[in-house]
């Protein structure tokens, strides 16, 4: 069946070029494909910052990185060398440049006031100093250096630290170092829940 | 994970029970099908729903969310039945042979031996080993209880004088019988435990109808079938175990029948926990969690009076049958603690000082999670950091949570997106006058995203893998790590400006980095992994390492402070080599998916862990294609594709069993005194929500051990209430968390929150899909549209009949859907109850009660 | 339904006679109302913007040349519809102003069967009781009447396209809707024709509305008589005599 | 150009035949193989779709499924399709299966399409739409015998899947392919594709109980640079209305190819016959004529 269809076309074909007075021309054979978005951007190595699979990701960036070209990002995709996801993506990951060039992004740093209804904007220093005071304070206040039976603890109970499932192993070190040498007992993470 | 994603295709059965990897790890799901295709592996799913991973099933069974004791404990029986065991594993590999105190009681009425009532904890004293000898062949008696030698205590530990009597020990000579005959060897015992478990009661329990178990059982032991042990299964499972108040019995119930079935150690076997985000693999390794400090060391409590005390504590010794050997790594806990303490105290640790030991904080009760939102409930948690945290939406009990934090003085959120946690002083439902009332100050401080920060990240397969900077962060947000020394920095300086309680371990914390105020992840990470502080010479070799030199690895750590080591189990991650976390080697000579020279992963680059099981008693692979390690004679070490994760010189004829982390050097079918709260044997309990009382023994329903918030804020249902639908929670493949309904692509794919409703519970009460529904537990209510579906079924539990509803976690009131008013701004975890497992304090996020209802 | 078709016509011809005029000179007679002329240029008009965007959708490669026109294919083809509609809606209305005077009748039979004598010129009148409009022209308006019924059938099913009456409609109302739209244009061609160089003196009748007597004793000879109650070919026959006297 | 190749042009709408000289070059057809038993429906490949195209995100609302939306747009071209499908013992099937263009060896697109150009087939298989002679006319809506050219109404030109030709022209898989998590998206040579296809079928029939699975690649089209192995190869119609039986409307082929040149012929004929008449017999007068002075033979 294949084969009278097949030469029912050719029929057709041949029958077509019979008229081609009206249609026939050399138009050129080879079409030039789009050009390849990514063909000069930048390629960084990392990892997806979602589930544990930890899949390689060549994140694309506009510019060579020369230093008067800020780099913004315009293609994320797999890492085609990692042995683990070698070059796949889940939709999560594929749409990696979105969680990166993302509108809804917080730009600045904020504070809402006891009472307030709105953001307000802080100047960095300004919010550093009144965190570290009101760190300092709430320590001081609650610092526990004996327990009832007289044994040394050393502990902070008021204040807590909650870290999230995206924090690197450096930061997370970074968080013990800082937080137990405050005395901080409810030290926490994604990792519990 | 035990083995890796990759080694997954190695398997020839699947059982993938409370996970769901085709959803939720989709890149890492590639390998169970690489299974299929390559080696026609079976796939097992169960599940309370028909997910995306059991669309590519060859079983699948729905179970009742919560009921998966009940279903492995059953499987345990079948195999045990059947003979569907690895004997020789058994007896040489697991503690099936050793013997248990004979005043040990099985929990045929709901307890084990050594409940107390009162304080709803068990006294574990008899959940211990016998101290004797070979009692194989021998006539069953019970043993005298004898006198035994305590353990040479660790130098350190001399100094030591326990002010209370010792807790109760492991023995160093176990008692034994070979013959796994003895009425009270662990494997009897087991045996025991499992007869309840039969096929009817799994049906009466998980809603499996029996033919279908026994199919799934059949299949899943058919690895084992005549005692062949070339074939190799696998266990998958991620939070649909983990989220119960049983949750960590259920994996060790899994880990149970992995150890009965001799699959553990082995390439395409193993116990495989899928982490459900990047890096809280890595978080668990670096103590984020209250109960430990980095690489797993406890976390040292009040009674660890002075440092030897703590290392008596933490430092276990062989415990094991005397012919046998034990590596018993965990002996080498004061060299971890030392080297831990130096990176975090430098030059201010000194011996003098117990290396500082008192600047840590001694923990004496459980600060999890769920303890941490009660107590602020409670008024008694007054600040909080949450760095890319977002706990209202976490919950459980968001509404308890957001409750909580009205009551802080303050919180300081470091975040890239606007988040629930941060706006929880906006909540939905929250009034302009109740806004004004609260007092709490927050800092929301833009931080930096995955793309604007290095570091590395730890996947389940323990790999850790450096990721590297593409782009600045952008407008005024900067690095969580410049956030957070900064913090710190300004209190240090408070504190020497103006003095104040304890400041010894806030000035002194070592901070010599070369911009402190933003250190660089490099120098983190290379103190992480530890370097020489004098010149070090390993006696056998005369290797040298200089002073300041990277550690080529933990073996080299110290306990007299000439090491120093952030976390011994990422010691050699940066060596001299440079950092191994980078590297990128794609060779895999075996093919077993090992890929040595891929990034490094803990311990000490090994991919599969306790791999020396896979080879048999004189150390050849159980399986000779699939070889990961094997003794070879002729260098009489221990050799292979993979490192062995053993001692590389202990030939087999000296027993030393391949579990070296547990001091009996063999894995545990029974879980001797204090490792579990909750029973040395799994045992089913229902949920603390539940349709039925527990059909094995109604009087004790629920895990005796878990006990219930007491607060205003905690409510349980019950079906006499109206609760009686059975809810679980779960994410999407689609979305990530409380983070992708940021993402306009993954908000495309999955716009708006729904509820999954059985259709026959939807024809029931007249919801079509599409229609909004209410669902209400004895907290607070969801509103969603109905997705109705046949991929739920009705189920009969205990013959009455019962259904299920699920609901995605994603969507809260800040997104891109929720700004939109394209959702009822409700959360999901408004519905969870704040109960908690007794062993990892996790959450029951799955198998709660609901009512439903159309809006 | 006559009565009210035919008050709805006298009432646009008596407005459009308001509108513009006519004017007849000695010798002549009138032959479209401002009304008519009015249609039939609206339906010349869209024809020609229906056939010009048409062309670019059914050649392209021969008829881009027209699409500029109307900014480019994908709008030529976007118009094109509209156009079509103005022109099926106009010609509506000139099949309503002339349904009366189109009727087919045992004359027109006879004209056609006379029809090669008339193309080979060797009559040079009309037979004598060729009314206000011949069969041929009778013959192209019910083809353009059929085939604007196709248009909009055709038409709409391409319009709304295969999403909405399923591929296959579309793939038969495409072919003829072509069909009609080349049978059109051949008749078209034969129009412009005879109205304009084919036939001369025609062309006014469309630009001024009136026409020579003689043109109308020679073409159509019984709608001469009709108006005039003279004999067409003994008028004919007067005018040669003066003319040959001069 | 510098890159190793452009992509070699088989046939142009709007062209009778084969392009000239179109086996300039030798060329293999490549082919995607979507094997939908072990998709999971994860929507990577539709992510990876519309990340590199770049493609604005679609505005959509729950229907009751996990189906992104009910069918593929003109900047939505890769869709799964998520049916349940109940067995007759009662269990539920959850079939899944990407939707997209099939790139059919013969094109009811390229057939129905009037506009030169407006779409090409290369010699390895790609049918692509070029958009910048695209007219609009939507007739391969309706040549399609899969539904997926769809319309946009702002530039009024069709659009669908391009089998990312700008990444096979410089020697890339296409952007789904690359995403799939699973390996059930494969691409390769159409010869490659079908053998592990084939193999793969009789994997699922020997190995997983699954009688009836196949291949499909219909040859009613001439097959398809797009194959699918199915559980059930006997009911495509299951996997979200795939037909099973796929065929281009005949008037497409009739009209384009063979009538549509004669009949415009024909119409030109109108315009010669009324010249030839003007010149030969001459226009006809009002009567009576002038007197005649002479007259050719």
């Amino acid at each position: 069946m294949e084969f009278s269809r097949r030469t029912f076309l050719k029929g057709a074909v041949l029958g077509g070029a019979g008229f081609s007075t009206l249609g026939f021309d050399l138009t050129p054979v080879y079409a030039q494909t789009q050009s390849l978005k990514i063909s000069r951007a930048s390629e960084t190595r990392s990892t997806c910052p979602y589930c544990s699979v930890s899949c390689g990701v060549i994140i694309y960036t506009l510019g060579d990185k020369a230093k008067n070209a800020i780099p913004q990002v315009v293609h994320v995709e797999g890492d085609p060398d990692h042995p683990i996801n070698r070059g796949t993506l889940c939709p999560k990951g594929s749409s990696l440049e979105q969680d990166i060039l993302n509108d809804r992004r917080l730009l600045k740093p904020q504070v809402r006031r006891p009472g307030g209804t709105d953001w307000e904007d802080i100047a960095w220093e300004q919010a550093y100093a009144e965190i570290a005071q009101r760190v300092k304070k709430t320590r001081d206040d609650s610092f526990i250096e004996k327990d009832a039976s007289g044994k040394t603890v050393n502990r902070c109970e008021t204040i807590g630290f909650t870290g999230g499932c995206t924090d690197t192993n450096e930061f997370n070190y970074l968080v013990v170092k800082t937080m137990r040498s405050l005395g901080v007992c409810y030290l926490e993470n994604q990792a519990r829940v | 994970m035990t083995n890796g994603w990759i080694d997954i295709k190695n398997t020839d059965m699947m059982l993938i029970m409370g996970g769901n990897p085709a959803e939720n790890h989709p890149c890492g799901f590639k390998w169970p099908i690489e299974a299929k295709l390559h080696r026609n592996a079976k796939t097992i799913v169960v599940d309370p729903r028909l997910t995306r991973t059991a669309a590519t099933a060859d079983l699948f069974l729905q179970i009742r969310a919560g009921s998966d004791i009940a279903f492995l404990g059953g499987l345990i029986h079948y195999a045990v039945e059947n003979n569907r065991i690895a004997h020789e594993y058994l007896v040489n590999y697991t503690n099936a042979a050793l013997i248990i105190k004979d005043k040990f009681k099985l929990p045929d009425d709901g307890l084990y031996s050594g409940f107390d009532p009162e304080r709803k904890t068990y006294d574990k004293s008899t959940w211990n080993y016998e101290e004797g000898g070979d009692l194989t062949g021998k006539p069953v008696e019970p043993t005298p209880a004898k006198q035994y030698e305590q353990p040479a205590p660790h130098p350190a530990a001399k100094r030591a004088v326990p002010a209370v009597p010792p807790p109760p020990a492991l023995p160093p000579k176990t008692a034994f019988d070979l013959s796994l005959q003895h009425p009270r060897c662990v494997f009897q015992l087991l045996k025991k435990q499992y007869e309840r478990y039969t096929p009817e009661m799994v049906e009466r329990i998980t809603g499996i109808p029996k033919d279908q178990f026994l199919k799934a059982a059949d299949m899943f032991t058919s690895v084992r079938k005549d005692g062949d042990m070339k074939k190799v299964a696998t266990i998958i499972y991620a939070v649909g175990w983990t989220q119960h108040s049983f949750g960590t019995q259920i994996i060790r119930t899994a880990a149970m029948l992995q150890l009965l079935l001799g699959n553990v150690g082995r390439a395409g076997g193993g116990v495989n926990a899928l982490r459900g985000h990047s890096n809280i693999q890595g978080a668990t390794d670096m103590a984020g969690v209250f109960d430990i400090l980095p690489g797993y060391l406890k976390v040292p409590t009040p009674a660890d009076t002075d440092f030897a005390a703590y290392l008596k504590r933490i430092t276990p010794n062989p415990a094991k049958p005397d012919p046998w050997d034990s590596f018993n790594y965990w002996s080498n806990t004061p060299k971890f603690a030392v080297s831990f303490l130096k990176a975090m105290y430098g030059p201010s640790a000194t011996k003098e000082n117990d290396w500082a030991f008192n600047y840590l904080p001694k923990a004496d009760r459980n600060y999890s999670w769920v303890n941490l939102w009660n107590e602020m409930y409670e008024g008694k948690v007054k600040g909080l950091f949450a760095f890319g945290m977002n706990g209202v939406m976490i919950g459980p009990d968001s509404q308890k949570n957001i409750d909580a934090l009205k009551k802080a003085d303050w919180l300081v959120v470091c975040e890239i997106y606007p988040d629930e946690t941060s706006e929880f002083w906006r909540a939905p439902g929250i009034s302009a006058d109740e806004m004004k009332k609260i007092n709490t100050t927050v800092y929301r401080l833009p931080g930096a995203g995955f793309a604007e920060k290095d570091g590395t990240f730890v996947n389940s397969a323990r790999w850790l893998q450096w990721k590297n900077v593409a782009l600045p962060p952008p407008g005024q947000a900067r690095l969580d790590q410049e956030i957070l020394a900064t913090i710190f920095l300004n209190v240090r300086e408070l504190y020497r400006k103006e003095g104040g309680k304890f400041p010894d371990p806030i000035l002194n914390a070592s901070f010599a980095y070369t911009n402190p105020y933003n250190p660089s992840l490099t120098e983190m990470a290379k103190e992480i992994n530890g370097k020489a502080l004098a010149d070090l010479t390993d006696p056998k070799t005369s290797v040298t390492i200089k002073a300041g030199q990277q550690l080529p690895g933990f073996s080299w750590l110290k306990d007299d402070g000439t090491t120093l080591s952030g976390n011994w189990l990422y010691c050699g991650s940066w060596t001299e080599a440079g950092a191994l976390t980078q590297r990128r080697g794609t060779e895999d000579p075996s093919g077993l998916g090992i890929y040595p020279n891929w990034a490094w992963s803990w311990p000490m680059n090994r991919r599969v862990l306790y791999n020396r099981a896979s080879c048999d008693l004189n150390g050849k692979p159980w399986d000779p294609s699939r070889r990961q390690v094997w003794w070879d004679e002729a260098k009489q070490s221990w050799v292979g594709n993979d490192i062995p994760d053993f001692k590389a010189d202990s030939p087999p004829k000296d027993h030393m069993g391949p579990f070296i982390m547990n001091p009996e050097g063999v894995g545990r079918l029974f879980v001797p005194l204090g490792a579990m709260a909750d029973g040395p044997f799994p045992e089913y309990y229902e949920p603390i929500e539940s349709p039925i009382a527990n059909v094995l023994h109604p009087n004790q329903s629920n895990n005796p051990v878990v006990k219930k918030y007491k607060t205003d804020a905690d409510k349980y249902g019950t079906v006499d209430q109206g609760y009686n639908v059975i809810c679980t929670t779960y994410r999407l493949t689609e979305h990530y968390h409380y983070w992708t309904k940021n993402n306009p692509m993954n908000v495309q794919l999955v716009p708006e929150p729904f509820v999954e409703v059985p259709a026959e519970l939807a024809d029931r009460m007249g919801i079509r899909g599409g229609e909004k529904v209410k669902v209400t537990s004895a907290r607070s209510h969801y509103i969603a549209k109905a997705m109705v579906t046949r991929r739920i079924r009705p189920m009969k539990i205990d013959g009455k009949e019962t259904f299920q509803i699920g609901i995605p976690i994603h969507w809260g009131f800040r997104g891109i859907a929720e700004d939109e008013d394209k959702t009822a701004k409700t959360l999901t975890n408004q519905l969870t109850p704040t109960v908690i497992d007794p062993n990892a304090y996790t959450p029951e996020f799955k198998g709660f009660l609901v009512k439903i209802e159309k809006v | 339904m006559s009565t009210a078709i035919d008050r709805f016509d006298d009432k646009t011809r008596g407005a459009f006679g308001q509108i513009g005029q006519t004017e007849v000179y000695e010798g002549e007679l009138l032959r479209h109302r401002v009304y008519t002329r009015f249609l039939h240029w609206m339906v010349a008009l869209f024809f020609f913007l229906a056939l010009f965007t048409g062309f670019g959708i059914y050649m392209p490669w021969l008829f881009r040349w027209f699409t500029p026109i109307f900014g480019g294919g994908p709008l030529s083809r976007e118009m094109h519809p509209w156009f079509g509609l103005g022109f099926v809606i106009f010609f509506g209305l000139q099949a309503l102003n002339w349904i009366k005077p189109m009727t087919w009748t045992a004359a027109d039979t006879k004209w056609m069967v006379n029809l090669r004598k008339i193309i080979g010129g060797q009559e040079k009148m009309e037979p004598p009781d060729t009314g206000f409009f011949n069969g041929g022209q009778k013959m192209q308006f019910w083809e353009i009447a059929s085939g604007c019924i196709v248009y909009l059938i055709t038409g709409m099913i391409l319009w709304f396209g295969a999403r909405v009456f399923g591929r296959w409609a579309v793939a038969v109302s495409y072919v003829l809707h072509d069909i009609s739209a080349l049978i059109m244009l051949g008749g078209i061609f034969i129009h412009i024709y005879l109205s304009t160089i084919g036939q001369s003196g025609t062309f006014q009748a469309m630009i001024r509305g009136a026409v020579s007597e003689a043109w109308a004793w020679t073409f159509h000879p019984a709608w001469y008589k009709q108006v005039t109650g003279r004999d067409p070919v003994g008028a004919c026959e007067e005018a040669r005599r003066k003319a040959s006297a001069k | 150009m510098s890159d190793r190749k452009t992509l070699q042009i088989k046939q142009i709408s709007g062209h009778s035949g084969p392009a000239a000289g179109f086996d300039m070059q030798r060329d293999y057809e490549v082919c995607k193989l979507i094997d939908t038993t072990i998709c999971i429906g994860c929507k990577a490949c539709e992510v990876a779709c519309v990340e590199w195209n770049d493609m604005p995100f679609t505005p959509t609302t729950f229907d009751n499924t996990y189906q992104t939306m009910p069918s593929t747009s003109y900047h939505f071209w890769n869709l799964i399709k998520f049916n349940e499908h109940q067995r007759e013992d009662g269990t539920v099937q959850w079939l899944m299966r990407k939707d997209q263009c099939m790139h059919c060896a013969d094109p009811g697109c390229l057939r129905a399409c009037p506009a030169d150009g407006a779409i090409v087939q290369y010699t390895n298989g790609i049918v692509d739409f070029q958009q910048e002679n695209c007219i609009g006319c939507e007739f391969c809506v309706s040549g399609c015998p899969y539904d997926i050219p769809k319309f946009n109404p702002a530039t009024k030109k069709v659009y669908k899947c391009t089998l990312c030709s700008d990444r096979v022209g410089q020697g890339l898989e296409p952007a789904c392919i690359k995403a799939c998590p699973t390996g059930c998206l494969k691409f390769g040579s159409k010869d490659d594709m079908k053998f592990i296809a084939e193999e793969r079928a009789k994997q699922l029939r020997e190995n997983f109980g699954f009688e009836k699975a196949g291949v499909y690649d219909p040859q009613s089209i001439g097959g398809t640079h797009v194959v699918y192995v199915l559980h059930d190869a006997e009911n495509p119609e299951r996997y979200g209305g795939l037909p099973k039986n796929p065929v281009i409307p005949w008037s497409y082929t009739v009209w384009k190819w063979l009538f549509k040149p004669v009949l415009g012929t024909f119409a030109l004929f109108g315009l010669l016959g009324v010249l030839l008449h003007y010149v030969t017999v001459g226009p006809r007068r009002a009567q009576p004529e002038p007197p005649i002075k002479e007259r050719e033979s």
